[in-house]
């Protein structure tokens, strides 16, 4: 199957669009990707066909859209390959995911001095959660570095892997560098401590294939948004054994078995961590992303986009007066890079005007920031729709704000 | 009669029907001649939970053979159980646990298929099955201390 | 202005839809409403044109979109009369934002031994997150009795009012009964006490006209789905100086202000209590639909919905072979029943043949159940675009109903 | 000049450009008349939140009107404050808080006035306006202990 750039990108409203008199080049997509019009007819046709409230009606409708809803699990525990459909969970996002699993399960494991250990690159919402944890449970939060390339010092982690570590908690990509990190080892290296690992899946989920059961990982998780589907849409992945263990998180309708006032007995997986009328449409929507995404492949994807890195990289290495930020050597469809003498909140209102959309700041991960001692990068983020030519229209816009701004 | 038989019956017996209130007549109707669980096993331990009506169930083990009583207070959900119990009763375990239960959907009873935890179909086929399976784990292990 | 009811209905795709032969009524409102075509287009049009991650993006797509986002906490605002748009939190529904109050106000006013007061009317999403909190700090979850009509009995919340009471947290609108509290008066009580008050306005706000201002409530909250809004859309409102006082409830990107692995300052309201990348198509949705309620008139609306209600009961209170539960003299859009001598679970079914959608059960409200003695109801719950022909049809369901199992 | 006449004079400014290219560039060029903050001034506390690029406001009151200087590393947030400044300065507490800053959206700088956090715009225009009202604050205050 060859890799049809041009029907792919036919598949995206958005990319037909003009900004500022030029045709929008999407470099954003570690932000948020765009939507495929299978995945929006799908929530128009939810709502214009079956839209009800699911799992307690004995309607038609209801019927239908439980249905529907459960095979979007389904279909979630194919892509990552969990062993059992209760262990999805669904929830709003990524940060709702590691929000719940720091709730739920950190705090019956975290005791007094106990350390959770996370990586230097990690995104806010897999740093916050455990350093407000911690600070509840007056633990400690360990931090393993990361060498000038971006990437987490090996040597480093085995060592903090220490008697109190209760719980490791880390990114599978850097949203910030693309580092991808050998989380593989790096969980076998923890549970040979029989310590937990959670590992934050929002930057791998569109890129490369995930199987939970070969990482062998105790957490996984991923928002929608970023992977074609929808917003609002977000994936969990526990051990059946964890969260039958664990706490419900958000309490309410459809988390409950039995309510009386004295007693309240909660209903079994995955409904226990599933408060209040769940998101039917964001779901429905996330199972078409899924699709298309198994349309093209995973495997497709990923050298389409490793092609685009490279490209992308050699054009930007070309240039004096830019600096790649994140050269690890295992990495995907992420460049952050600065130009010397030039802020990059400047050169980012530039590249605006011609038409590029990129992002610029600390993209939410002060830290690496912090440790590369910048403010914040220029970072280039790329989908299954990118093309060659886009990387063109980068470097002529790199033409301009070194004209204007230079 | 072979499980397989016993389905086709049923199949056949609800493809008389053309129109859903027949075969929902029908399915009340077969509700009358289920196995009626005893009053003293309408206990809470036998209520299958999920359901929005109640149904108990209750199982023995026989000649290698299991058997089911049940009741619920709802007539159609009475049908269903019922119609479980036709296909099921008296088989051995093995045959119970690996039964394939799509059947349902070609009677027309589709809607009761869906897994909207307000039916408890779901959960009535599976904790038949789970039955099934302690009774077969219980003899399995009782034949290698013999 | 007259009410165009046939207009109105065609702006509802799903009204055409056929179920069983029949095509659909739908009477379960209560659980979710249908969405008018500007709300479904609203939505499919973000995805097509303008989808991004907002705030802080600085292309044109996110700050168009961080505009037009900024511009329904506005339009929310507007709605239910805020002071300030700073107060309005967006959440994926009424179930996160009580859970968010139980965990960031709750947990701090509580105290070992204190009381939180709930009525006996209360939604499970409006019991269990003050069950849990209360367990968890040894306090005392109070219940306000209801009478036989199904009405919170008034004198007792009074003397219940006590010393220890923290915190009360009461619906607007009984999702079970339709029983309209008269919150007002209750939280001045409350507030003589110095107690702050939570509405739970899951039922409110597509029924009648918020005004928080007016109530005086210091926390008020509603889900968009139940509104004709867009699933995962919700809204917590807060007085600014109770939020500020609050911790924050979840955590990740979008809330914090600086971050360090030793310390993290938190963003300014209301984006404090809005970790994680916001549902932004959602939210969009909701202001399109809030423009909907208010292209017809809360009033008319109000006004359409009582002849339904009052034309229903008749009808139904006419039939000897059925009771109906919750007879308040406020009430609104809602009418539960029971068939003598047939299961609800049994008639839902029937009705579902008959293309009546309507919801049997316990609606998420077991202990109101457990007062009435019973273990559910057929709760037939209305919206702006139901008619009194549908009402026949239910009516002729009815008979139906009884002819197969009575 | 009036706070209206300072306005249109900047409109007509940028009038002259059709193209965003030079618009931009006169906003740079702008940026370099910018009444520089000291850098003794350049501290924590003056600094604007909210912004991708740091910027730096401080304020003076002298006669009964505000003065502003400012700084920022990114040469179109200079350019921005320095037309905020250019509009402001000057001027007493009471004009400046009532001032509406609609302007910046005919000059073709819509984008700056989004709220997103990044720009800090909004950021500025409400320092500015926070110091003024600091200022008559304190004014007002003064009087009465007269
Ligand atoms: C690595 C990483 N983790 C977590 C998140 C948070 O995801 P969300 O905002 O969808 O909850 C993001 C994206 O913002 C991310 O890139
Ligand atoms: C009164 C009441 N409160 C709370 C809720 C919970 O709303 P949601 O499920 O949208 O979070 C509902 C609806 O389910 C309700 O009717």
């Amino acid at each position: 199957m060859t890799y049809d750039i041009e029907k792919i990108r036919g598949q995206f409203p958005i990319l037909q669009r003009e900004i500022n008199g030029k045709s929008l080049v999407y470099f954003d997509n570690a932000a948020t990707t765009q939507k495929p019009l299978s995945v929006i007819e799908r929530v128009s046709a939810y709502y214009r066909n079956e839209n009800c409230n699911i799992h307690r009606g004995v309607h038609f409708l209801s019927q239908e859209a439980t249905q529907e809803f459960e095979d979007a699990r389904e279909k979630v525990r194919g892509f990552i390959n969990a062993g059992r459909k209760e262990e999805i969970i669904f929830t709003k996002g990524t940060t709702e995911a590691i929000n719940l699993v720091a709730y739920s399960f950190g705090r019956n494991i975290l005791g007094q001095g106990d350390e959770v250990l996370i990586t230097a690159l990690e995104h806010h919402s897999n740093l916050v959660p455990w350093q407000v944890l911690c600070r509840e449970k007056n633990a400690f939060l360990r931090v393993v570095p990361i060498n000038n390339k971006g990437e987490v010092v090996q040597e480093a982690y085995k060592k903090m892997l220490g008697p109190r570590t209760k719980m490791v908690a880390i990114g599978h990509i850097s949203n910030a560098l693309g580092t991808i990190n050998p989380v593989r080892e790096m969980i076998a290296a923890a549970h040979e401590k029989n310590i937990p690992v959670l590992v934050d899946g929002a930057q791998a989920a569109s890129h490369i294939k995930i199987d939970v059961q070969e990482l062998d990982c105790d957490f996984y998780c991923f928002s929608g948004h970023k992977a074609y589907g929808p917003m609002g849409s977000g994936v969990l992945f526990g051990k059946t054994r964890l969260l039958e263990s664990m706490d419900p998180y958000q309490c309410g309708g459809e988390m409950v078995d039995r309510v009386t006032f004295e007693k309240t007995t909660y209903n079994e997986l995955p409904f226990k961590f599933e408060a209040g009328t769940p998101n039917v449409e964001s779901i429905l929507g996330l199972k078409t992303a899924l699709d298309f995404m198994d349309s093209l492949g995973m495997d497709s994807i990923g050298s389409h986009e490793k092609a685009l890195l490279e490209y992308g990289t050699e054009q930007l290495a070309r240039d004096p007066d830019i600096t790649i930020y994140g050269t690890a050597d295992r990495k995907t469809s992420i460049i952050s890079f600065l130009f010397k003498n030039i802020h990059p909140y400047d050169a980012g209102i530039i590249f605006d005007k011609t038409g590029i959309a990129l992002r610029t700041g600390n993209h939410c991960a002060q830290p690496v920031m912090d440790r590369l001692g910048i403010s914040g990068t220029i970072r280039v983020s790329f989908g299954a729709y990118n093309t060659i030519q886009e990387i063109d229209r980068l470097v002529e816009s790199i033409g301009m704000v070194k004209k204007m701004l230079g | 009669m072979s499980i397989e038989d016993r389905k086709q019956k049923i199949i056949a017996e609800f493809s008389m029907f053309d129109d859903w209130m027949d075969k929902y007549n029908l399915l009340i109707e077969m509700g009358k001649s289920l196995p009626v669980i005893d009053p003293h096993h309408k206990t809470k331990s036998n209520l299958i939970s999920g359901c929005q009506s109640r149904v108990w169930l209750q199982a023995r083990y026989e000649n290698n053979r299991v058997y089911f009583t049940a009741n619920s207070d709802a007539v159609i959900t009475k049908g269903i159980v019922s119609l479980l119990i036709r296909v099921f009763n008296g088989l051995p375990p093995k045959e119970i646990i690996e039964a394939d239960t799509a059947f349902l959907d070609k009677i027309g009873l589709k809607e009761h298929l869906s897994p909207t935890r307000s039916n408890g179909l779901t959960s009535m086929i599976k904790q038949m099955k789970l039955y099934a399976l302690a009774f077969k784990t219980k003899h399995d292990s009782d034949k290698k201390e013999d």
